[in-house]
């Protein structure tokens, strides 16, 4: 990893890019459901956009204990997507208000959700873009997950976009079939792609002889994974892509922008150091290569 | 670090802590490396005491992220105090209920309550099966408790709340020990007498982020989950939903 | 991880199970393309059956190098499945003779090559079983894998057992697809499955700002993902699964067969520590609990 | 572990090896850690010198093996020794090449030589950019070598063969450098004298079981690769496809 530099991030180094026409004074921001209210200082002079923990039409307890287990080089989580809904979201939206560009992200049971609720985020300006996460089951098709298929990927992109034309949408692909759906995704109308989600993944517990935890693998056991996915894509869509998935140092930051993506977010890796860090890194690292940080997105 | 001693499978271990005043049930995440990204997670650990810029963790090594901690020479990254510990305003007699490892919190508490002036009684469970390094490690750290060895009867859960006895006589409880001994002391406490529960769930962020360390709650009625490391460790009896 | 007992293994623990009627003195193997001929003495007493490296029908030179790097609690490979070719194989088949039962990995490039891989395979009484290497590329279909859909794995299974009928075949596939894949395999008459082979990834070199390595990732990283396929599969399928993906303890190997392996195949994991400590304490892990290892598989 | 010296980014580690005897140009295994899963794989690194059971290592630190290899008070734990080192069997003059930080192996093949009588004249590439405290270390260990500092040359990888002159004096070469230099030294020999090359390819298993550390070498007229980890990492240069 590199070394923690002397000078804090960004003074010195030009770390802005542009995503859709928003401009980020760095291309770090918090993974969809890592980052809590509680924790917002964190965000301050590091992140380059705001993404609150997903939310759904109506509130959700989320997934009864254990929800998350250690795994070699990473973590897996079953939250079950624990939010206060749509409504009581929008109530509280100046909570999120700390200067940063405002991404929300989206799941629903259903097309027609998806599509009421971009309509409903359409009329507050303070949202820059929406952050589909089609990683959740779609209840009309049996619970098969919207990103099972490039066909409801599709579907679900249209949809938004017909009721949401204005504010730029991010589809929110897993890593099981993600070229496919990418390329769904983008024909659809979705203007940028956030890849990836977490990697279906169990935890036994050897002790009691017992599934422990049925969930999602993130951390930095799936950067190589979600760099392919990166790469794989980036070969053929034209949007921009973050990237999202084991990033826990400036050099991971510059692998995922070499590899193709514009900017990233960070999730699990979050939880073990400081995303200050990460930047201060990042920016020791185009200080070295001097580079922009825009320079280096989709290098090879 | 000032200093790391063994007793059987558990460890205690001691170090300067220039950084904020813990309060009694607060926790730490502590780690042993971040050159290695495994084990990935720091492992939550409660505050065992604090005096004089010195603060000491004791824990039962359980597996890799705890037998790492207890290695001699390791180092040690601690963060926090973090969490909603026990909250002693009532000036009156109190009650301390502990069990194995976990009466680790109850020693800053026991000295906290002291500067406060409030007298209290401490009850330690100590298991049939306890070390004897343990057993004895503990009487010593914990002078003034009343030892309860679980042999004594047939329901452990429930030995310290018996030699307890009446608990009108507390204005209130501080409970950290075995779940079955502190859903015994949430249940015997309902209604009578206002009792405190430190609680472990297994965390990732401990910072509120993750929402992996959700602890079953009443919430205007409603059974919703609050997290351990924000809202708790500890909280009011009344308001778990177990 | 489970401290190494005193006893060394299997003198007073039942380790032995039985995949496709093939007795094996432990559930333990080589995962294919991770022990040489140079290694074997690792595998006396240690394995409950040997498995050579992926055989081509001719030799393979390989890929240039680098072919391996470092990930995060993992490695990404990209050997190429250099190797001598069918023939000149038969001829040394000797070299394997340890006393284990001889299980072979094939790969090909077509269908029909497949099956007179198998076919020539028939005539040789010392092989055991033959694992269908199913993640390379079908020349016939524009390089597609020819895991990447349910119809080409049944069509390899299916020319497979029928110029093999006698000998136990499995067939390997890759973590995506893989619950379709494994039941079209099993109703193309595939014996058993092996699951799973390295999941795509890529390595980015900051430094030089290029493409590292494009290849498959494999060690502890994903065993979560590894586990949650076997689990999965083991639901839907008949047939015995061996567990492959991430395994460098005992506890693992149990992990793996709580989940619903009969047997796994240790590959990246006896790069880094002695297959012989793993199988201890698997041996310790079963006297701990008083079970047998062939009561432990399919636990949950 | 009996001693573990830093010259800036170069670390020099001496410790006791009750183990096999290290053939010159072999090399070992090594981590710092067993508990932790990452770093994942053990870095291989030359056997820089072994005398009376004590066996040292040689590096430079480039990332976090090395790093933690390097850290002080870290644990060392080192397999082999491993691979096919330098043949030396041919007793008369004979020059030994180096450059870098992969001067390491030469340490032991002067040993060795010397030992069996053979005369070496040893040339040591010394970069430019070298720190001090790298260039002390080297003129006091290699005391015999001529230092060709790499500035005195437009073309730092012929700057040793340009000072070594005329090839035919020595019965054979053995070079271990910068990949640059090794050619340079694989190109001048060929058809005049022959030469033992140490090359490095990335490993994994180092038991010839993953075909990771791939060379590409003259095999019955045809390009193949040969496993730098057992047929290596020493190679006769006229076998060598680069
Ligand atoms: C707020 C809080 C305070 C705690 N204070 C203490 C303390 O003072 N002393 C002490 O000994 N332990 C304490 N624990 C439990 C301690 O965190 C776990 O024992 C530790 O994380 C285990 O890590 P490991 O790597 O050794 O074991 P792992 O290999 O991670 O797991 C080994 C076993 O430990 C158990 N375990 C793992 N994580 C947790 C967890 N978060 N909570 C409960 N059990 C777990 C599991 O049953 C697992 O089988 C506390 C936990 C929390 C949440
Ligand atoms: C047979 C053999 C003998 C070696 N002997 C020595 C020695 O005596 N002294 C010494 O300083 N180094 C030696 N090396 C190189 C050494 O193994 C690498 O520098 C080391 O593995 C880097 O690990 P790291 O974690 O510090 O760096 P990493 O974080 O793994 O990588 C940092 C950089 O090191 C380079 N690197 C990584 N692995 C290798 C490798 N296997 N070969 C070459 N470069 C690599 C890469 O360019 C990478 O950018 C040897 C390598 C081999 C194969
Ligand atoms: C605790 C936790 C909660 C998450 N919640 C969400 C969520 O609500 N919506 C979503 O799209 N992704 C969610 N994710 C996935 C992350 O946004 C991210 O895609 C994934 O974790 C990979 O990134 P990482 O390796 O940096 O964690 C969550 C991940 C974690 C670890
Ligand atoms: C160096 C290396 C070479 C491999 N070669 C093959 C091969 O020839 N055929 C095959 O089916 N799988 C091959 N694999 C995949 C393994 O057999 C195994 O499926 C995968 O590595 C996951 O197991 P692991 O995590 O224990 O390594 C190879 C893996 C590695 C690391
Ligand atoms: S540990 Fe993440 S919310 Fe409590
Ligand atoms: S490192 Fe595995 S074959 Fe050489």
């Amino acid at each position: 990893m590199v070394a923690r530099p002397e000078k804090i991030a960004g003074d010195s180094t030009d770390l802005a890019v542009d995503l859709c026409g928003i401009p980020l004074a760095t291309p770090l921001m918090p993974a969809a459901g890592t980052l809590a209210k509680e924790a917002l200082d964190r965000a301050k002079g590091v992140y380059g956009a705001m993404l609150p923990k997903t939310v759904t039409p109506r509130p959700r307890a989320g997934n009864p204990p254990p929800r998350v287990a250690e795994a070699p080089s990473g973590m897996v989580n079953s939250i079950g997507l624990q939010n206060v809904g749509l409504e009581c979201f929008l109530e509280d939206l100046n909570l999120w208000d700390v200067g940063l560009p405002l991404f929300v992200s989206i799941a629903a049971d259903a097309v027609t959700e998806f599509a009421a609720m971009c309509e409903r985020l359409a009329g507050y300006g303070r949202v820059a873009a929406v952050e589909l996460n089609l990683s959740c089951p779609n209840v009309e098709h049996g619970g098969l997950q919207f990103c099972a298929e490039p066909e409801t990927v599709a579907e679900v992109v249209a949809a938004c976009k017909e009721t949401l034309p204005e504010k730029p949408l991010f589809a929110k692909l897993t890593n099981e079939g993600v070229v496919a759906n990418a390329v769904a995704a983008e024909e659809a109308g979705a203007d940028g792609l956030t890849l990836i989600n977490t990697i279906p993944a169990l935890v036994v517990d050897a002790r009691e002889r017992k599934v422990f935890l049925r969930g999602g693998l993130s951390g930095p056991a799936i950067k190589p994974v979600t760099l392919r996915a990166v790469y794989e894509v980036s070969r053929v869509v034209e949007g921009p892509i973050i990237g999202v998935g084991g990033i826990s140092s400036g050099e991971d930051v510059a692998e995922f922008m070499i590899a193709g993506a514009t900017a990233v977010q960070v999730g699990a890796g979050s939880f073990v150091r400081e995303p200050r860090e990460m930047l201060d890194e990042f920016a020791a690292y185009l200080r070295e290569n001097e580079l922009r940080a825009r320079e280096l997105s989709g290098f090879i | 670090m000032t200093a790391r001693e063994r007793f059987g499978d558990h460890a205690l271990l001691r170090y300067r802590w220039p950084g904020q005043v813990p309060e009694p049930g607060q926790f730490v995440m502590a780690r042993t490396s971040t050159q290695s990204l495994d084990p990935f997670l720091p492992r939550p650990l409660f505050v065992h005491d604090y005096e004089d810029r010195e603060m000491s963790l004791f824990f039962e090594i359980r597996g890799r992220g705890t037998l790492l901690l207890a290695e001699e020479g390791a180092r040690l990254l601690v963060s926090g105090p973090l969490g909603r510990g026990f909250q002693t305003d009532d000036g009156e007699l109190v009650a301390l209920l502990g069990g194995g490892v976990w009466v680790a919190p109850l020693k800053l508490l026991g000295r906290s309550l002291d500067r406060e002036g409030i007298v209290c009684d401490t009850f330690l469970e100590i298991p049939a099966t306890a070390p004897e390094a343990y057993a004895a490690w503990i009487s010593e750290s914990y002078p003034d408790a009343t030892l309860v060895p679980t042999k004594e009867t047939s329901d452990p859960s429930r030995a310290v709340l018996n030699r307890l006895g009446d608990l009108e006589r507390y204005a209130s409880l501080f409970a950290s020990g075995p779940v079955e001994m502190l859903s015994a002391v949430m249940r015997a406490s309902a209604g009578r007498v206002s009792a405190q529960i430190a609680l472990r769930e297994r965390m990732a962020c401990a910072n509120g982020s993750c929402y992996g360390c959700a602890i079953p709650v009443w919430g205007s009625g409603e059974r919703i989950y609050a997290r351990a490391c924000v809202e708790g460790p500890v909280f009011p009896a009344e308001v778990l939903a177990w």
